[in-house]
């Protein structure tokens, strides 16, 4: 095991990495920016350097500074949180030169997953399914083939496109050649470049994501899958839960399949997750995050294991403790973001002064943060100051949970997302279960805007 | 105010000015009178460049005190880096006079040595570090009275 | 359904069913005394009645008020939680009389249980193993042949006694003689009464109580054992645990087996704790407890089960939700008691203003309290002002967690057991597991002195 | 002193006093006079008895104002029981003038009448509640001039 490890990052996630460091016997090292010098994280570390002033660039960033604190303060590991440097895998490799560990897979299968072609093309190899799409369309007789060989509905997609311009959603055959002429046309006055390829389109997907967890023996085992469907507007998640509610059993078992085996293909070690789009029972790899998560908690409560210590375990070479078979779902986990936010103005962020703070307790509550009263809410970073998450037997036990848990909880100085969230839990579809990605900006918050009668976000 | 204060100020005021477009910011009150200058064009925290050096004046705006004339607060030489400092040789101490500017000492960060220059003559007033000791980004090294 | 049910207590406890009844969408009634004015509780609570001033006969056991706030406010029900009115049967009796349902067993049972010598005498008729114990003893000849048949190691004991005094234990048959005569001449001496009875002697007992819940309806489950043996020399509870460590699989399932059986025997509703004295494989029904505990939580952590709401559905009417083979314990839980007292001054309660108040917070850990940052303890009540309880999947990850959110716990104002159950759970012996209910007294706390060169408690 | 600091002051004073052995308690300072006598013997709250009642005397010691004659601070008549008001008949209203000692109000608790009494004669100055209106321990019912 490791004898120090210095927490790349800021906020929850490094107070969230301190602590499994502190139930490890680990010596831990923060850094911090001059704005942050009263956060938690720096409280509860063992020893915390300032590596640089508020701009992220010049501190969380600021990667000669963090070799620099990590060598000095006798580190001999990394952990890099999530955001920041966490998938950077030139970060990660410098770490390595300089003889430190750094929590997470090799700089290798970072820089692969992290080029969206690369990690489609390596997964697609790895036979994982992928949204069907074509190479550039030559002219529109070769894309009607393409589009009915690949099945309707279709998307055309300028390759220049952006913003939807150059974009047409095909249901039927015979409209394909018309949509085809006209997305070119829009292309070419958007753009000046009249390319199109044609994708698979997918309808109404919900965003599901899958746990994995592997060791540098080759053992890897998956923890469920999460849904993050709630997600704002800019595709942030909100709210996420563990396991996925009204889901196909053996859409859930391809699920967890598809990601073992996705993660035997690229020899994944440590942490990761890969996300999906789920439509009816098809399943679409999108992307795979090569770091802890942020809605890490709620497969942690659902599992009862803490992922943050088996990365630090894996990554100072122990063989994974974790067996496939003894791991089973107990109950239902949901988090919520808390952000210095107003959901109601297009979740703009609020930096400021928290004056008051006071956060839920009691049973099945899990509340991760950095903030206390008094906070200062620096404008650089982002704007999440605190994960409300609860566990009950049941979903239905858990949403009436969270609700308690949400109205228990004061944040007093900014706007935050707590009224915003206690509303969306309380709503009849998200009570049902199983919501795509788009409802949240699609159906809900118009249907609010209307109900408080401010302008829609 | 004490030297903490005139430090946070300083840096926080620093800081805002280094994010800025401004060559050049002076603040004037009852109590504090400064001016930061840029020492080359800022060219951005993600181009991999080294962050600008920044000129600290400090004066009191003090109604004169008993000797008729101003005192000057001393310039305080911070660290931009995090690393191992050690002193130049010849070695400063405290009430040494600088003809010119010269490098005081060097953070040695990743096997390079960053030198820490006096960015002109003065006294030094201060010596707050002692050789070998691991510094932080922001923290005072020294202070030089001009 | 209740629509509003009362709950007749302070602290903690209180907060706790409120939290329960929310999540259930019962509304609720507080009551408080008048230092309690600014308490959680009452701040958390649909509405709120001052029923009288700090002296807990005037306010927390003013039954009078308590069932006129009821009546008036419209409250269909009332929890007792423990303490106070818990465990008095009258009380039960007036509100059923008022029209009022009182969440707990019946008054009858209360009452039996609540009675040592009724409750042993209705438990051995049911086949309940207690301590083996005689009558008035006549003469040593007729001492010597029941404790022959009894078994040595035995406890020779005054009827009168108390403190100590006329009571002898005796490893060996050779002794008993003189040791009757010693005892009965100090009896005499003593309390002018030199009449002796024999008790098996337990030797080195732990504390193992098994958690029972039945419904109106005749099912009754047990949700596992605690082992509560970490106690002050007062016998007060301070670290609880689930499940009981270093104890032997035969002895645990005799113990759920005999949990079950007692609670079928006296047709018991609602939640109960049987407590017992085990040693070795040995188990000796001591009392039952007819009411929620304080340490419930750690059984809520390895079960999953919200046990004040289930105690709430069942006096509701609902027949049990849980099933005896679906219920199995996952990981270990631990219980810290944080009091106002000072353990290096003979747990000396100690009244004031709390002025800097921090809970830990993160995986695994759950803080139920009443009190925030400001908050003043009035001299009339108990002195626990929060538990921390902690799950891991292993007893040795629990304790890790308990370290570390005990670390993170600041109360500045009064002293408290924050240190000192900090280091007993560093100590060898607790790490090991399955100390003996002396074993704080008499071993750890005149070592902690030794060290710390301070008095003996 | 706002009267609800006076009520604050007095109720813990009572309370204070109740559980106390005394008979009869005393308080002066710069702004406030207060007496608390026992109308009958404390027989201990355990005893099933009623809460003993207690006799509150409110006098201000501030300097004569401008009529030359201290303002005497009115009496707060409190709730010893949580239950329903109910006004006595006839019903008293502010301003109204008790010639001696009268039921003003009672408290209906679990289907019996509590009698709320004026104590002795005076003009009432405030009726703080309504009636039918559910009241607590301590809550403020009635203020009396004497």
């Amino acid at each position: 095991m490791f004898k120090k490890i210095l927490i790349a990052n800021r906020g929850e996630i490094a107070v969230r990495i301190i602590r499994a460091c502190q139930e490890l016997g680990v010596a831990t090292v923060a850094i911090f920016s001059d704005p942050d010098r009263a956060s938690l994280h720096v409280r509860h570390a063992d020893e915390a350097f300032c590596v640089g002033p508020g701009p992220v660039g010049r501190s969380y960033l600021n990667i000669p500074n963090i070799i620099s604190t990590a060598l000095i303060s006798g580190a001999d590991a990394i952990h890099p949180g999530y955001g920041f440097l966490a998938e950077n895998a030139r970060f990660a490799e410098i770490a390595q030169d300089h003889g430190l560990t750094f929590i997470g897979p090799s700089p290798a299968v970072i820089a692969s997953m992290g080029d969206k072609a690369t990690a489609k093309r390596i997964m697609k190899a790895a036979g994982v399914p992928i949204t069907p799409g074509s190479d550039i369309v030559a002219s529109v007789d070769e894309g009607q083939k393409i589009a009915e060989k690949m099945g309707f509905p279709v998307l055309i997609k300028a390759t220049a496109g952006g913003g939807g311009k150059g974009m047409r959603e095909v249901h039927d055959g015979r409209d394909f050649a018309t949509a085809f002429a006209t997305a070119q046309a829009e292309a070419e006055a958007s753009f000046k470049d009249g390319r199109l390829y044609i994708e698979k389109l997918i309808i109404a997907p919900r965003h599901i994501e899958v746990q994995v967890i592997g060791d540098n023996f080759g053992s890897i085992v998956h923890l469920g899958e999460r849904d993050c469907s709630i997600q704002k507007p800019s595709h942030q998640k909100l709210i996420e839960e563990a396991p996925a509610p009204a889901l196909d059993a053996g859409v859930i078992k391809k699920l967890h399949a598809t990601a073992v085996a996705a993660g035997r293909a690229v020899k994944y070690t440590n942490a990761g997750t890969l996300e999906f789009l789920v439509s009816g029972t098809d399943v679409y790899f999108m992307e795979m995050n090569t770091r802890i998560q942020v809605e890490h908690p709620v497969t942690e409560m659902v599992y009862g294991v803490d992922i943050v210590q088996e990365q630090i375990r894996v990554a100072a070479g122990e063989a994974l403790g974790l067996r496939q078979k003894e791991l089973h779902p107990v109950g239902h986990a949901i988090e919520v973001r808390i952000n210095a936010e107003d959901p109601d103005a297009g979740f703009a962020p609020a930096a400021g002064t928290l004056n008051a703070v006071e956060f839920p307790g009691g049973p099945g509550v899990r509340v991760d943060t950095h903030v206390v009263a008094g906070a200062v809410i620096p404008p650089y970073y982002d704007s999440m100051i605190a994960k409300i998450v609860v566990h009950g037997r049941t979903r239905a036990g858990a949403i009436a949970r969270m609700d308690r848990a949400l109205g228990e909880t004061r944040i007093e100085g900014v706007k935050t997302t707590i009224g915003f969230c206690r509303d969306v839990l309380r709503s009849e579809e998200f009570r049902r279960g199983g919501v795509r990605v788009e409802w949240l900006k699609a159906d809900y918050m118009p249907r609010r805007a209307d109900a408080l009668g401010v302008g829609a976000a | 105010m004490t030297d903490d204060t005139i430090v946070a100020r300083v840096r926080a005021l620093a800081e805002a000015f280094t994010v800025s477009e401004l060559a050049r910011l002076t603040v004037k009150n009852s109590d504090l009178e400064l001016e930061l200058r840029r020492s080359r064009p800022y060219v951005g925290a993600s181009s991999g460049a080294p962050p600008p050096d920044v000129a600290v004046v400090l004066e009191s705006t003090n109604p004169p005190g008993g000797a008729g004339v101003p005192k000057r607060k001393p310039d305080i030489v911070t660290s931009d880096l995090v690393g191992v400092l050690r002193f130049s040789r010849p070695q400063v101490n405290e009430g040494h006079r600088l003809e010119d500017d010269r490098e005081l000492a060097f953070v040695e960060a990743l096997g390079i040595r960053n030198p820490v220059r006096s960015r002109g003559p003065g006294r030094v007033a201060a010596v707050f570090v002692s050789d070998g000791q691991p510094v932080e980004y922001g923290q005072p090294l020294f202070a030089i009275e001009r």
